[in-house]
């Protein structure tokens, strides 16, 4: 079941790709980028887990040799990703804003000044 | 000791200021261009001008008002000739006249193709300070004819360096005094199968890096009023007409230096006639007969001419060198 | 003894700078005779200059129309000294036959120094020769004198 | 902890990034009240940035001695969480001799620039911000460079990337600042998510972050999973380098942003993405001894050098043109350092060096123009030099360097580039990297064109009558540019001597992975390799530059003494003397500037068709560029799977 | 790409120049050429009909009374403004004017490029003839020159048929006299004469001559095509 995670993984990214790729509007571009952030948290997390395992959280005498859990550096890495998935949103967000105040548009084929 | 450095400092003060340096530069330099002129009037069944006509222009030149126009940017006006002829000069020191290599240690020749640059750059910013609009037009072509003689002058040098490093066996030898010593102990490059398009490449080359006849389109006087110098008179435009005078004599010795090396005696003053003889040879080949056998090109011709026939034999040498021929 | 040089030489080596102010070309085509190689001043160090700064000899030709006089005077002030201004033909000495019109500025004289006159109508390429032999001695003087 | 335990230059990695987030911290906290100097709204802000840039710089440049001359490796372990078990848990900063030449020039970089912020920014809105983005972005790429740890370069990469858009659009009322800004965003972003998702791949395989144990670990148990991570790495690092396909990211991102922002962009985040292929390339997966990974980097950068050199010939603005000349100099250090031969390396990263200096320079240039007259479009400039004499002197100084003319820095670089390249061909036999010697002599020469086309159609030429007015800018701003012209003419006349601090500890650093890997406290069995760096050409500036000093001593001597320098002038009382105005041809003296436009026509119309494709090419779009980088994502993937 | 001149140049490098030397040798012009004018002042009548025809306006005149009462004239040629047509020789009934193949034409000084003669007309010893008819007559004609002369066309045959008999002796001075019966006042003799100094009114049947302003020329007796007009 675990290659079904990385496989979803990777369809969310490559979605994402598409999305950014093929649509001109702005906001689906923004929506574009985030599939693809979550693509890549998925696929953090998966890495992570292991089946059965346990939470890590260090309790007094529950750690023992036999008692596995998942592995938390994944976990650690999923916070700081989604937290800069959520910082590139709200940027692009607020630039999509100005955009269109300045544009009056949110088409991508109409937003381009600097070509050449 | 102190004396010792001293006479030695003097000696290439005297190498500088004398024999390859500046007077010898002013002398050569002239009476090549004055060769020249006389050459292409009597291809073109004219008596022409005495041989010792740049010299008359110079000194004139010496004596009229320089005015600099109120559009202009003086410093920068003034200063780039000046600045343009001494690094003529300083190139014509680096290439060695047969077995006289004083200064052919400090520059390879990818150096000196880069310090030919400087004086034209030093031209262009003077034209470019004086305002004027044909200036202006004049600076631009000159910059597509230097680049449309950048290539084939690279594949030209590039050739030779793999050649000379082929015969020495280090498989690529940049230092102009190496090449000069290789031509002394084996003979002229010219011998090489390998180096004849080569050659030919270069001499096409020269007419375009002197700006001559056919590619004198940055300076086209009758359609452009001088191109660059339109706004140059008196002492300054007397500095240019003399780093043109020098370009050429630094151009033909390039090549006489690259495949015509290992003629001589020994004796400096016998080689630099030698040398002298063979630019002469140059000059008129490739200068003078050009002049008198072409017209004009327009810029965009001399782009197209430069990076494919010039190219393209500069290639056939290259690759004939590569493969050891 | 630079300067003896620099005298000498200016006689050696003059460059005309050609200007045509509404002239009918009949003077223009016997200057350019003058250059070809069967009377060749290119013998005497004549040059033909593109522009007026590297001149010494400024050639005038045509009757100077009214259009054309702001720009001639321009141009023979851009010249820089010493300077030797020669007209060239009948026109810019007197207007010829378009003296009285109302758009003829002519004679020259009116407005600069005139050095030499060459007359005719055109004149033949030996008076013109003549005519820069005798301009060549006038800036060698000027030159001399400074 | 005592403070000879704190003084131990050990620390002083940690403290030179420290600063900067601290200053960046410190800024905000202070609140955005602008202050009442008009000269420096920023106020006591600006004076904090300074101070923690030049912090960080004194920090990094006491470094030199231990690291460059005596080639120690700094491990630094975050909280003292050494190695446990044979794997690295802490967080680790590791300084060898590479990092550390990266991190001077950054550091050098966002110290001038920050001098020239102060003047600079006096005209806009909201500069404390523009204080705390600076420091930010400076921080995370000094961070990226000193990391010893795969994924704090990732955090570090989108720290930086966030800052640099969000500087990027900074001036919003600027033509397209928004929509450069929002380009490199989605790009950037693309670029970020790759390298997230090579690192995650690694650690799935390898289970650790640190880059020493993994450049332990990865060469000889390479598969699908690590391929495919090398090219996501590779693709996300080249979108920080801006290599083609992303150059035109790059052109729009500089040509809006603010120039002491630009000099950030060109001089110390595409270092940034370089640094990354060669941590990459050299270090983790060891892949450059292979021919065909030494052709990739080779033909992406000869490909980046020609096709930007060709854009920037085409530009009318002033910026844009030398945003696509970062680019091109990108290609030479890319193209240099793929040769994978040790005067390769030093000859690459002598060129970054470089181009930091006179990228940084041209652009506080067209900042300096762009803070007197209020464009950058050459078509409208022109003239300025008599207005800013010494703007003007420190532009060509750029110029010349940028050109590769002796005896600046560009030159012997460059010229290093050109030996490296040939031997390469003879030692290889393979005339494929000729022909780089022979792109790299044209670009070069191109280079030199289109900086001729500046300094007619800006400095140079007729000056328009609307900047009459015009003033030299003021002294901070001409102090920033003139440091870096002074490092320009320093770096090209001692070539020696700064190779040999500089580059060629650098070039032995990468050559020797072992011990950078041994010096994390791990076992590697990799050999110390013999490092030469002979040339076959010589070049002696200092000679030469004495030779031509006697030439011109003389000559001005004879110009003196014939009274060369007399001339006549225009006085100030007559302005209508025809005399001094310009020959027209005999038309009316009318304000004619041959501006930039299309000033090398000659040699445009034969390539015609190739500027109207690549014109098309670059269209503007968003999405094009985003295919561009997908393209580009799955060849590198193919061309991995292919060749390791 | 061919170069035609290839052959050219370098045969032409070996072969004489075909400069001609002037400065150095003397160069004659062509035949018929027409260089600078030569006035013979001796012949000049003083008919300004040069002055009249020539189209640059070269051709000028002063006249002073010398203490005899003679009139000092002298002609002068501005050889500047001159477009040596050979017009103002052509027309010379005396051929005082003469173009050489003289090609030297430099001015450098003011009037280096005159040409001038001088010469004394002796005044008229006759007395003054009785006052001219009413000063409007002139104007008249000057009028009626404007309508074309061909009117009389018709009765041509008929004036030539008739006997060609001198009816009127020549006055002996050079000035003309008028054949009444012959004369059909066409007006050509007074248009023509350079003088201005006879007045013809059609209607009026008036032939009427200025003596002061008559030079004795002659063209008027030259132009009339009946032959009225005797000198």
């Amino acid at each position: 079941m675990i290659q079904f995670n990385y496989v979803c993984a990777f369809f969310l990214i490559v979605l994402g790709f598409y999305t950014i790729v093929t649509k001109y509007n702005l906001v689906k571009t923004v929506i574009g980028m985030s599939i693809m952030d979550y693509g890549v948290n998925l696929l953090i997390i998966s890495i992570g887990y292991t089946p059965g395992g346990t939470a890590p959280i260090f309790t007094k005498g529950e750690l023992t040799q036999a008692s596995y859990f998942v592995d938390p550096i994944p976990q650690a890495l999923t916070l700081t990703s989604i937290v800069i998935g959520a910082c590139v949103t709200a940027m692009s967000m607020s630039l999509v804003m100005r955009l269109h105040e300045s544009y009056g548009t949110l088409d991508t084929r109409e937003i381009r000044r600097l070509r050449g | 000791m102190t004396a010792n450095i001293f006479l030695n400092g003097l000696q290439y003060l005297g190498y500088i200021l004398i024999f390859p340096g500046f007077l010898f530069c002013f002398l050569c330099g002239m009476l090549l261009v004055g060769i020249d002129r006389k050459l292409v009037a009597r291809m073109q069944k004219r008596v022409g001008p005495p041989i010792l006509q740049p010299f008359y222009d110079f000194f004139k030149l010496c004596g009229k008002e320089t005015i600099v126009p109120a559009a202009a940017e003086r410093t920068t006006f003034l200063v780039a000739p000046i600045v343009g002829l001494a690094a003529l000069v300083v190139i014509q020191l680096f290439i060695p006249i047969h077995g006289f290599t004083a200064f052919s240690g400090m520059a390879d020749i990818i150096v000196i193709l880069y310090l030919l640059l400087i004086p034209a750059l030093a031209a262009i910013l003077g034209a470019a300070a004086s305002g004027s609009p044909y200036a202006g037009i004049g600076l631009s072509r000159e910059m597509v004819t230097i680049i449309a003689c950048e290539l084939p002058l690279v594949l030209v040098l590039l050739a030779v360096a793999k050649t000379v490093g082929n015969a020495l066996g280090t498989g690529l030898c940049f230092s102009m005094s190496e090449i000069a010593e290789y031509q002394l102990q084996n003979g002229s490059l010219i011998t090489k199968l390998s180096m004849i398009p080569a050659a030919i490449a270069f001499a096409m080359v020269i007419p375009g890096e002197t700006g001559s006849h056919p590619f004198d389109t940055a300076e086209a006087e009758t359609e452009i009023c001088e191109g660059m110098h339109a706004e140059y008179s008196g002492a300054p435009l007397a500095v240019f007409k003399l780093s043109h005078a020098v370009k050429v004599l630094t151009l033909t010795s390039l090549f006489v230096a690259l495949f015509f090396g290992g003629i001589g005696t020994g004796i400096i003053a016998f080689d630099g006639v030698i040398v002298f003889a063979l630019c002469v040879v140059a000059t008129a080949l490739f200068i003078s007969f050009v002049h008198a056998v072409t017209a004009r090109l327009k810029i965009e011709q001399v782009f197209k001419y430069y990076w494919t026939v010039v190219s393209g034999l500069a290639l056939v040498s290259l690759v004939l060198a590569w493969y050891g021929m | 003894m630079f300067k003896k040089l620099i005298a000498e030489s200016t006689a050696k080596s003059p460059w005309l700078f050609h200007i045509n102010s509404g002239s009918c070309n009949g003077c223009d085509i016997e200057l350019v005779a003058v250059l070809t190689p069967r009377y060749d001043v290119e013998r005497l160090g004549f040059k033909l200059a593109g522009s007026p700064r590297q001149a010494d000899i400024v050639v005038v030709t045509g009757p100077v129309t009214r259009q054309s006089l702001d720009r001639v005077l321009s141009a023979i002030s851009q010249v820089p000294e010493p300077r030797c201004i020669v007209t060239m033909g009948s026109c810019p000495q007197s207007g010829n036959v378009f003296k009285g019109s109302y758009s003829v500025c002519a004679p020259l004289s009116k407005y600069v120094h005139v050095d030499v006159d060459i007359a005719g109508c055109a004149p033949k390429p030996e008076a013109i020769m003549d005519g820069l032999v005798k301009a060549t001695e006038i800036l060698k003087q000027k030159r001399g004198q400074k | 902890m005592n403070l000879a335990n704190m003084t131990d230059y050990h620390h002083f990695p940690i403290y030179s990034v420290m600063v900067l987030f601290l200053g960046a911290f410190i800024i905000a906290a202070c609140g955005s009240k602008p202050s009442k100097d008009p000269k420096n709204p920023a106020g006591f802000r600006a004076w904090i940035a300074l101070c923690a840039t030049a912090l960080s710089l004194f920090f990094l440049g006491s470094l030199v001695k231990p690291v460059m001359l005596e080639g120690e490796i700094i491990s630094y372990w975050m909280g003292s969480r050494a190695i446990a078990g044979g794997y690295a848990i802490g967080i680790a900063m590791e300084v060898d001799a590479l990092s550390l030449f990266f991190a001077l020039l950054i550091a050098t970089a966002v110290f001038v620039s920050a001098i020239y912020s102060i003047r600079y920014m006096v005209h806009d809105e909201c500069v404390p911000q523009y204080y705390v983005l600076y420091c930010m972005l400076a921080g995370g790429v000094l961070g990226l460079v000193l990391s010893g740890d795969i994924f704090n370069m990732f955090i570090m990469v989108e720290i930086l990337t966030f800052a640099a858009v969000a500087l990027t659009s900074f001036r919003t009322k600027v033509y397209g600042a928004l929509e450069a800004a929002f380009k490199y965003l989605v790009v950037g972003c693309m670029g970020s998510t790759a390298i997230l998702t090579g690192v995650i791949m690694l650690y799935a395989q390898y289970h650790t972050l640190n880059l020493a144990q993994l450049a332990n670990l990865i060469p000889g148990t390479m598969n699908n999973a690590t391929k495919l991570a090398f090219a996501f790495l590779y693709i996300g690092f080249s979108t920080k380098a801006f290599i083609v396909p992303f150059h035109p990211l790059a052109a729009d991102a500089h040509g809006a942003a603010p120039a002491s922002i630009s000099v950030l962009i060109s001089g110390v985040l595409t270092k940034s993405g370089i640094y990354g292929i060669i941590r990459l390339t050299y270090f983790l997966f060891q892949t450059m001894n292979l021919g065909s990974m030494q052709f990739m980097l080779v033909f992406i950068g000869s490909i980046s050098m020609f096709v930007c050199v060709t854009m920037a010939l085409a530009q009318h603005d002033f910026k844009r043109l030398l945003a696509y000349h970062s680019i091109s100099q990108i290609g030479y250090v890319l193209a240099a350092v793929g040769l994978s031969t040790s005067l390769g390396i030093s000859a690459g990263l002598y060129h970054a060096m470089n181009h930091t200096l006179f990228k940084g320079l041209l652009f506080l240039a067209a900042g300096a123009v762009l803070h007197e007259t209020g464009t950058t479009d050459l078509g409208k400039l022109g003239g300025l030099s008599k207005k800013m004499p010494h703007t003007t002197v420190l532009f060509l100084i750029g110029a010349f360097s940028i050109s590769g003319v002796p005896p600046f820095n560009g030159f012997a670089s460059k010229w290093m580039i050109y030996q490296a390249t040939y031997q390469k061909a003879v030692e290889s036999n393979n005339i494929g990297f000729l022909l780089v010697t022979v792109i790299a002599l044209v670009t070069s020469t191109l280079t030199l064109a289109s900086f001729v086309k500046v300094s007619q159609s800006v400095f140079f030429g007729q000056m328009p009558k609307e900047y009459e007015n015009v003033k030299e800018v003021p002294f901070g701003m001409r102090l920033a540019m003139g440091i870096l012209a002074c490092l320009c003419i320093v770096t090209g006349l001692f070539p020696k001597t700064v190779t040999g601090v500089l580059t060629e500890p650098a070039a032995r650093a990468v050559a020797n992975v072992g011990e950078y890997i041994t010096a994390m406290g791990f076992k590697s069995n990799l050999p110390a390799p013999n490092v030469t760096f002979a040339q076959v050409g010589v070049w002696e500036p200092i000679n030469w530059l004495l030779i031509l000093c006697i030439a011109l001593l003389a000559l001005t001597i004879v110009a003196v003494a014939g009274k060369y320098d007399r001339v006549s002038e225009r006085t100030e009382d007559d302005t209508v003397d025809t005399k001094y105005q310009l020959f027209y041809g005999g038309e009316k003296n009318v304000y004619s500037q041959v501006g930039g436009g299309d000033l090398f026509w000659g040699f445009k119309h034969n390539w015609r068709h190739y500027f109207d494709f690549m014109h098309n090419l670059h269209s503007g779009i968003v999405n094009d560029y985003a295919l561009w980088a997908v393209v580009a994502l799955a060849l590198a993937i193919v061309y991995m799977m292919i060749v390791l | 790409m061919d170069f035609p001149f290839v052959r050219e140049a370098v045969t032409k490098l070996f072969s004489k120049p075909s400069c001609a030397m002037y400065p150095f040798q003397p160069s004659e012009a062509a035949p018929n050429y027409r260089g600078r004018i030569v006035f013979h002042p001796e012949t000049c009548i003083n008919c300004n009909m040069c002055e009249r025809v020539c189209a640059g306006g070269a051709i000028t005149h002063t006249s002073v009374k010398n203490e005899d009462g003679d009139d000092v004239i002298t002609r002068s040629f501005d050889l500047g403004s001159c477009t040596f047509c050979s017009t103002c020789a052509d027309f010379c009934t005396r051929h005082s004017i003469e173009l050489t193949q003289d090609y030297h034409m430099i001015g450098i000084e003011e009037g280096d490029l005159i040409v001038s003669g001088t010469f004394v007309k002796k005044a008229v010893k006759k007395p003054a003839p009785k006052p001219a008819a009413p000063a409007a007559a002139p104007a008249a004609a000057e009028k009626k020159a404007d309508t074309p002369a061909v009117a009389p066309k018709a009765d041509a045959p008929a004036a030539e048929a008739a006997p060609a008999a001198p009816a009127i002796e020549p006055r002996g001075d050079g000035k003309p006299t008028q054949d009444p019966s012959k004369c059909i006042y066409c007006t050509i003799c007074a248009r023509k004469c350079p003088g201005e100094a006879l007045t013809v009114d059609r209607k009026e049947k008036i032939w009427k001559l200025d003596e002061d302003k008559c030079v004795a020329c002659g063209t008027c007796a030259d132009v009339c095509p009946k032959n009225a007009i005797v000198i």
